[in-house]
């Protein structure tokens, strides 16, 4: 289905080249519209939450009352509090990351690379891929978290079995969130790494056998780094929304040493209405964000790719 | 997968004792990993299919345990009250966002393929940054602009937000599709006597509307699950993943199972069919 | 077949193409400059080929023929009437582009018609119907682009362009992708629709044997000038450099001094490396000093045993056959002559196959009359194909 | 989040001209057919009152809906309701910043069927801005087959053979007052911030050491169901309804050392235009007979005399419940968490929020 | 450039190529018989050549001797060993793609040492850098593959596959992006290669003349199936079918009957409407009946006026010449003779230009002994290609 199929480009392609034009400004009617757009709904309240979190309480003011101010402080205050559940988020969302390139990488090569030229699987396997979108993703966590119930069966079954000590678990763990946060990304991470699987050329690993290579190496040496502009594109789409994550954590967590920074952004946000420290760690989490996938774009030599 | 197998099969056809061990190592190897993900599947669907399931549940005020089965959620998908006013409100804040983030990122996508001009890396940033915000933080962000503008909460800031984090979504997905665009197609259209405006609408659009048409499902399905920055921008306006987060404190009713399975078999189906009327056509074509 | 071309030829913006002139068209990309100051007329109704190496320059001059790239300086004219600053959708010009750029989205006959619809042509469908007749594909009007084998996709093209009777058609290596056969049909095709419906064609192409056989005139480019221009045999049999010598067909050069001038005989006197060879003074650049004496390898034969030469002849040698190549319709033979290199000899197979083998001895002789003379100066091996250049 | 909003004032009332009512409320806190499709009570006020009711089940948490809606409650913007049902605190804290709107008693008559405990309290002395909408109280709940010796005091609940079975209410005051009082602090009374700290330590040592597997809002009795929880801090309410589909398997009781009550209130936030469909409904409402009806369903304690008689008729052994119409042995049992000032709710709330991880 | 390729031919592995064998080799996709029952010996250290028509099978045939695709039926051995079961990564086959399927995320080097580094080989480094050199690329092997020109593309593709010293390599159409020009290079180098190194190469090709100059034995397919296989001279000068004479380069057929046997002289009489025409029997399919007789355009030379045919030669004619073309080398006439069709004629430019305009009556002379002879039965047109039939 080339509907799912340019879905999954979506995130690997790599832009070719523009050709030079002459400047018409036809572009700017073009961008116009869409930047006035983000200008307005994202530039101008990201800088009003910049500001506010360097807003001060009222003295004497009731609860959630602030006044603006240039209090640096609330960075360092909110960092000195919180860095646990930040530093637990990026290393979350680095594990779901893991663990979703590791199921998604296979499913993507078999609905590309396998199942290429049978297009009614390849669609059907896509679409089961994208449709549990279409199930509300609380639905699906809330399901996940009577599945894995302690006097569920699979649980029943593990301690029956041995494979789970008599008094462990699976729900309100830290590996519950983990496999929450994989699951409820999976599909970005096998979208774009089907694309680019796609794209790829089953000469190139005709190629690879004729020169000797077995499967394997062929795997390791050519598919590989041919895939990875999608696998950049899926970690991505993985790990950003995973690090900012404050739903799993709270279904399936809701532990100490299960909260995550999204947690603590809308707890201050909505609950204590402390609102410069959850506009401070909202910045926080921006910036360490877009430090770290600039690193890594970089690093892995794909800047073009966005 | 079943591809996977007849090729194994295939390869086994020709008899040579020598080759008895090797033929063995090879069927593993391309066992393993089409094994592995089903298994994957089988992880994505779990929750699916247990959501299909309780939608059979002949539930009271909770859905949690099985009562036993029962059609009657099926033939009164309102039944529980509000259920049916959050589906289709979120059908229609998804219709909506979609719509605008498809016509504005598309826009934004020609524009950057297609022209170099100064601040075009600029405009690829701030494409690229909304997405690497995460969702809690572009809620956050959006509610307080709101109420600074005294913007009343409801179906338009929520189709506002939602179009926010589908513009760039769209913009990528479309950009591929641009930058697979041959120029020298427009290029010819003008060489054919086709204005600027006509080469786009004969030529440029027809050829992006998969691409579109991609951009705009992955839109719609993000604007159709989307509940964080819902939850921030939404005030009093419910959506179906904003009901069922807010009745899971108490227990979901049945009837939104039904409507998530609903959703569910219409998209196998509409792929499903897509599929078979293609390849009809496909056919048909070949056939003459 | 020729019996649809009617329609063609019978449109009211006037049978017969317009002449095109250049005149120091200038295209410089940032600090390159790919045409550099080409002034260039190609009178109405002509078949004119452009000639050269990959990256001389050949498509961006149709570009900016065509409209779709601006020069940097210079003006070009169509029919009398500048175009320069007319963008492409307003010019009376069609391309047939290197890669056809069929709008895959669009039947074969809507592609046919897509000039026609914006031009609001008339009888838009009977034209595409002759349009497509014209190419022979009138059955496959139905079909999209991607269910074309590349010659039905070519031929595609080119009645997407024909159909609008275009002043000037412009045929970026229309044929490139096609095997050497269908080549050689589409070519005789080509010629046969330029002289029916009689519209100037201006044709690219990398094959010099492609444009001799189709184009009235054939310029020569390198580095975005033209190096010479003529009809194909003038171009062919005296060629003015050693680019255009060694690009179009193969030539036998050898570096040699004017020692004499038989002004009489019209003729000039050349040492090669103590063997007088002589060069008909009318068919050399230059007169006296270091010059390269050339001859086609068709023109030379090989002198065999006691074989003498004709009257007339140029002879050199002897040298040894170190090669020998049945090509069916010829044999090509190469001759190392000590100190003066391996010289290309081809032989029609009129009586069967290769009549020398290799090793023997040979003398090489051809006539005087077709011998030329070139400017010393340049390199022996200019514009034949160092394997180290195409980039 | 400038200075309090003074210019925050009642929106002009269209209640003439429209004829409806929005209501936001607490999921599973209003009387529902058998099909739990509808909700009898409130399609008899709409035949009875023609007004058009919208019922939404949009509070989940206190502090939650507060934190969505205070930003146009203070910009005197309407919220999109026109009655919001809110726990004591939230609705002290609700009138004391002008959030909400002075209800019209003289159109409300059965306004003073309200109990006398509940006529007169400290953040709305004449009850002129706010409604009992259901009381409850906190105590402890455990599944009767696995905890069958029972829970008596809060110590049973750290029983170490109960660990990580063990649940709390994210609801700071009753799972804080429960321990307080556990301490012998009585959170109605004039404790200081050591005793808070004291309560609050023993609360992180729980969470820390894992024996308290999660602290959930309503959702708790979900994890009671599929038994990720055996004993928990729970609502009474909760544990009789639960009991109706898992067979009597729960049991409630309020600890030795006195549990908490806790009230939702119903008031009009500022901006609505419907304030007088409002008090209409409330007045409905506060009819014996239909709170009876409501309190038949919720399980809750209904804050309307003559609902006990009303009750008799409807189902008589509900009408014994004390759990719905407590006797005042059980009322001298428990304590109401008192007013906090702004400054120590911030910080309470954000000290105990840090502690439950959220 | 031949210093160099001392380290391929200095292998361990043998200098020297293996024998290909295979025995009623039968490929079928679904219901189609792609390759129908091929029986075939290459032997060791020869250059074969597979010609034939787009989608006759040649590429099917490769893919099945690397190893890329199990034959329905039959086996494949090389160098006496069965490797039908064999994978394509433990047979020592190389092949040079089509497509050239480079690896576009390696540079050219890592490219050329990917086979190497597979196979465990040992001076890598030394050897890609031999192997790169061989087809002058060198100076490149840091520039990923996409930075490359096609012909740069194919020369890499070349090397990757010859650096491995394979005991075959295959090439499909190696040369088919290259222009002519580029192209006649590098068909020498290969062809010096191929010899230098000994190794066996299978060759497919569209191009005809490709296969004549380069191979030992050219083998003709057509439907799956090997329609004449012999030397280049052979399958040129002789063809077996008309659709061999018309595949490999072009031919005169002309429709006639047996009419006499002249035993004697070896000769066959042949009535062409009216005309006797003789076939030498030896060269002749079929000896009665029904007959197409054919001769080269190269064979056949214009009698003008009152030039007479010499001795030994047939005739046909008169008719209008119709066509000329120059082509450098030669003149291409074409004559229609009413009642026999079109004929064409090529004359070597030894004197120059064209010596006949269009519109001359002429006839047509050639000698009898390169007349051939084919079975009447058989289409005159077949393996000419069809304009329309090339999907
Ligand atoms: N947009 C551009 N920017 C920079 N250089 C360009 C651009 N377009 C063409 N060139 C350069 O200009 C030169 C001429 O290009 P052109 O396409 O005209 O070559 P060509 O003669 O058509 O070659 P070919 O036979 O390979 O098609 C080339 O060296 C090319 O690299
Ligand atoms: N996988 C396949 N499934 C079905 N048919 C196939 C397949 N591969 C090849 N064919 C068919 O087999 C025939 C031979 O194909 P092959 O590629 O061998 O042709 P070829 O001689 O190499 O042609 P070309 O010169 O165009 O490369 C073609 O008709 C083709 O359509
Ligand atoms: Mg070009
Ligand atoms: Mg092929």
């Amino acid at each position: 289905m080339s509907i799912t199929a340019a879905l999954g480009d979506s995130v690997a392609g790599v832009a070719a080249e523009p050709p030079r034009r002459r400047a018409r400004r036809a572009h700017l009617v073009l961008l116009g519209p869409g930047l006035i757009y983000l200008v307005l709904f994202f530039v101008v309240p990201v800088g009003a939450l910049l500001a506010t979190s360097l807003y001060v309480p009222v003295p004497g003011g009731d609860v959630g009352e602030y006044q603006p101010a240039f209090h640096w402080q609330n960075y360092v205050d909110a960092l000195a509090q919180f860095w646990p559940a930040l530093l637990r988020s990026f290393w979350f969302a680095f594990l779901a990351t893991v663990a979703a390139l590791v199921i998604g990488y296979p499913m993507a090569y078999v609905i590309a690379v396998r199942a290429r030229g049978r297009k009614l699987l390849q669609g059907l396997l896509l679409v089961l891929v994208v449709a549990p979108f279409f199930t509300s993703f609380i639905l699906r966590t809330i399901a996940w978290k009577q599945i894995l119930a302690d006097d569920a069966f699979v649980v029943t079954a593990m301690h029956f079995l041995h494979l789970l000590p008599a008094d462990a678990r699976l729900t309100a763990t830290p590996f519950a969130v983990v496999s929450g946060l994989t699951y409820n990304f999976l599909p970005f991470m096998v979208l774009p790494i089907f694309a680019a699987l796609e794209r790829l050329d089953p000469r190139l690993l005709e190629a690879g056998a004729d020169l000797y290579a077995s499967p394997v190496t062929t795997f390791r040496t050519v598919t590989w780094p041919l895939s990875m502009p999608g696998v950049v594109a899926g970690t991505l789409l993985v790990f950003i929304p995973a690090a900012g994550d404050y739903v799993n954590a709270s279904l399936l967590g809701n532990n100490t040493n299960t909260t995550m920074i999204g947690q603590v952004i809308d707890a201050r946000f909505f609950k204590v209405l402390d609102y410069p420290t959850a506009a401070s760690l909202s910045v926080v989490l921006m910036v360490a964000i877009l430090v770290l996938v600039g690193a890594y774009v970089r690093r892995s030599g794909t800047e073009d790719l966005l | 997968m079943t591809a996977v197998l007849d090729r194994a099969g295939e390869s086994t056809a020709a008899p040579s004792p020598v080759r008895t061990p090797r033929r063995q190592r090879r069927r593993l190897g391309d066992v393993i990993v089409p094994v592995f993900a089903a298994l994957a599947f089988v992880y994505l669907l779990v929750p699916v299919a247990y959501t299909v399931v309780f939608s059979f549940n002949d539930a009271g005020k909770t859905n949690l345990v099985w009562q036993g089965f029962t059609l009657d959620n099926w033939q009164n998908p309102c039944g529980a009250p509000q259920v049916c006013e959050a589906f289709a409100n979120s059908l229609q804040v998804g219709v909506v966002s979609t719509l605008i983030a498809t016509a504005l990122g598309t826009l934004v996508a020609i524009a950057l393929v297609r022209f170099r001009f100064r601040g075009r890396a600029s405009a690829n940033l701030l494409i690229f940054l909304p997405m690497s915000t995460p969702e809690v933080v572009l809620g956050a962000a959006l509610l307080a602009q709101f109420l600074t503008l005294r913007v009343p909460l409801g179906f338009g800031t929520v189709v506002a937000a939602h179009v926010l984090f589908c513009i760039s979504f769209v913009v990528v997905t479309v950009k591929a599709r641009v930058a697979s665009l041959d120029p020298a197609l427009e290029e010819a259209a003008a060489d054919l006597y086709a204005s600027p405006w006509q080469a786009f609408w004969r030529v440029t659009f027809p050829l992006l509307i998969p691409g579109i048409a991609a951009a705009a499902l992955l839109a719609f399905s993000l604007s159709f699950d989307d509940f964080i920055v819902t939850n921030f921008t939404s005030g009093s306006y419910t959506t179906f993943p904003k009901f069922v987060y807010v009745s899971a404190t108490r227990g979901i009713p049945p009837q939104a199972n039904v409507i998530s399975s609903f959703m569910f078999v219409l998209a196998l189906a509409i792929v499903v069919l897509v599929q078979v009327l293609g390849y009809a056509r496909s056919k048909k074509l070949r056939g003459r | 077949m020729t019996s649809t071309s009617s329609a063609v030829t019978a449109d009211a913006t006037g049978a017969g193409g317009a002449a095109l002139e250049l005149e120091g068209v200038t295209k410089a990309f940032g600090q390159f400059v790919a045409v550099d100051d080409l002034t260039l007329t190609v009178p109405s109704g002509s078949f004119f080929a452009l000639l050269g190496p990959s990256g001389c320059g050949k498509t961006t001059t149709l570009r900016m023929v065509a409209g779709l790239e601006q020069p940097t300086a210079g003006t070009i004219a169509l029919g009398g009437r500048d175009v320069t600053g007319t963008r492409a959708h307003q010019r009376p010009v069609n391309t047939v582009f290197q890669s056809y750029a069929l709008f895959p989205h669009l039947t074969v006959g809507e592609n046919v018609a897509f000039g026609l619809k914006r031009s609001k042509a008339k009888d838009v469908a009977a034209r595409v119907v002759d349009g497509l007749d014209l190419v022979e594909l009138g059955h496959l009007a139905d079909r999209k682009p991607a269910q074309l084998s590349g010659g039905q996709q070519q031929r595609v093209a080119l009645a997407r362009a024909l159909v609008n009777r275009p002043a000037l058609l412009l045929l970026d290596e229309p044929l490139g992708a096609l095997d050497l056969k269908l080549r050689r049909q589409m070519q005789l095709e080509l010629k046969r629709i330029q002289t029916e419906v009689g519209l100037t064609f201006v044709h690219v192409t990398h094959d010099q044997e492609e444009a001799m056989t189709m184009a009235d005139t054939v310029a020569v480019m390198n580095h975005g000038r033209i190096e010479q221009l003529g009809s194909p045999a003038e171009l062919y049999e005296l060629p003015r450099t050693a680019f255009v010598a060694n690009f179009l067909g193969q030539s036998n050069l050898v570096a040699g001094t004017v020692t004499e001038r038989l002004t009489k005989r019209g003729l000039l006197g050349v040492d090669v490396r103590g063997t007088r060879v002589l060069v008909p003074a009318a068919r050399a650049v230059r007169t006296d000093g270091a010059v390269l004496v050339g001859a086609r390898p068709e023109k030379m034969r090989l002198l065999v045993g006691d074989q003498t030469p004709g009257r007339g002849e140029n002879v050199l040698g002897p040298g040894t056959v170190t090669d020998v190549s049945f090509l069916g319709v010829s044999t090509q033979y190469q001759v190392e002559i000590p100190g003066l290199g391996t010289f290309g000899v081809f032989a029609q197979n009129l009586v069967g196959g290769a009549t020398v083998t290799v090793g023997t001895s040979a003398r090489l002789a051809w006539a005087v009359d077709f011998t030329f003379g070139l400017d010393g100066a340049q390199a022996r091996d200019d514009g034949a194909v160092d394997l180290d250049d195409e980039l | 989040t400038g200075s309090p909003s003074s210019a925050a004032s009642s929106a002009e009332d269209l209640s003439d001209s429209d004829k409806i009512v929005r209501w936001a409320n607490w999921t599973q806190y209003l009387d529902q057919d058998e099909e739990g499709t509808s909700y009898p009570s409130l399609q008899a006020f709409e035949e009875q009152s023609g007004l058009k009711a919208t019922y939404a089940e949009d509070i989940d948490d206190n502090d939650a809906f507060f934190g969505k809606v205070s930003g146009q409650l203070k910009n005197g913007q309407d919220i999109g309701y026109d009655i919001v049902t809110l726990t004591d605190w939230m609705a002290a804290r609700m009138i004391r910043l002008g959030y909400t709107q002075a209800l019209d008693k003289s159109r409300m008559p059965n306004a003073d069927n309200i109990l006398p405990g509940l006529a007169n309290v400290d953040f709305d002395p004449a009850r002129t801005h706010s409604l009992t909408w259901q009381s409850g109280f906190a105590g402890l709940a455990w599944d009767k087959e696995r905890v069958p010796g029972g829970l008596h005091t809060l110590s049973d609940l750290w029983a170490p053979e109960l660990a990580g079975r063990v649940e709390v209410l994210s609801e700071m005051r009753d799972t804080m007052g429960l321990i307080m009082l556990d301490q012998g602090v009585d959170p109605a009374g004039s404790w200081s911030d050591s005793d808070f700290y004291a309560a609050l330590e023993v609360l992180k040592e729980k969470i820390d050491s894992g024996h308290i597997r999660q602290v959930r809002g309503n959702a708790y009795t979900q994890d009671l169901a599929s038994g990720d929880a055996i004993a928990v801090i729970g609502w009474s309410g909760d544990i009789t309804s639960l009991n109706y589909e898992a067979d009597d398997k729960f049991e409630f009781a309020i600890p030795e050392a006195g549990g908490t009550l806790w009230s939702d209130n119903m008031m009009v936030p500022i901006g609505s235009p419907y304030l007088s469909n409002a008090e209409d409904l409330m007045n409905y409402y506060y009819d014996p007979e239909v709170a009876a009806q409501v309190a038949a369903w919720v399980n809750y304690i209904t804050p309307v005399q003559g609902a006990q008689e009303a009750m008799m008729a409807i189902d008589p052994e509900l009408a014994e419940n004390p759990m719905i119409f407590p006797t005042d042995e059980i009322l001298s049992k428990v304590s109401v968490f008192r007013t906090l000032s702004p400054d120590e709710e911030e910080r309470y709330n954000g000290e105990f929020l840090t502690v439950i991880g959220a």
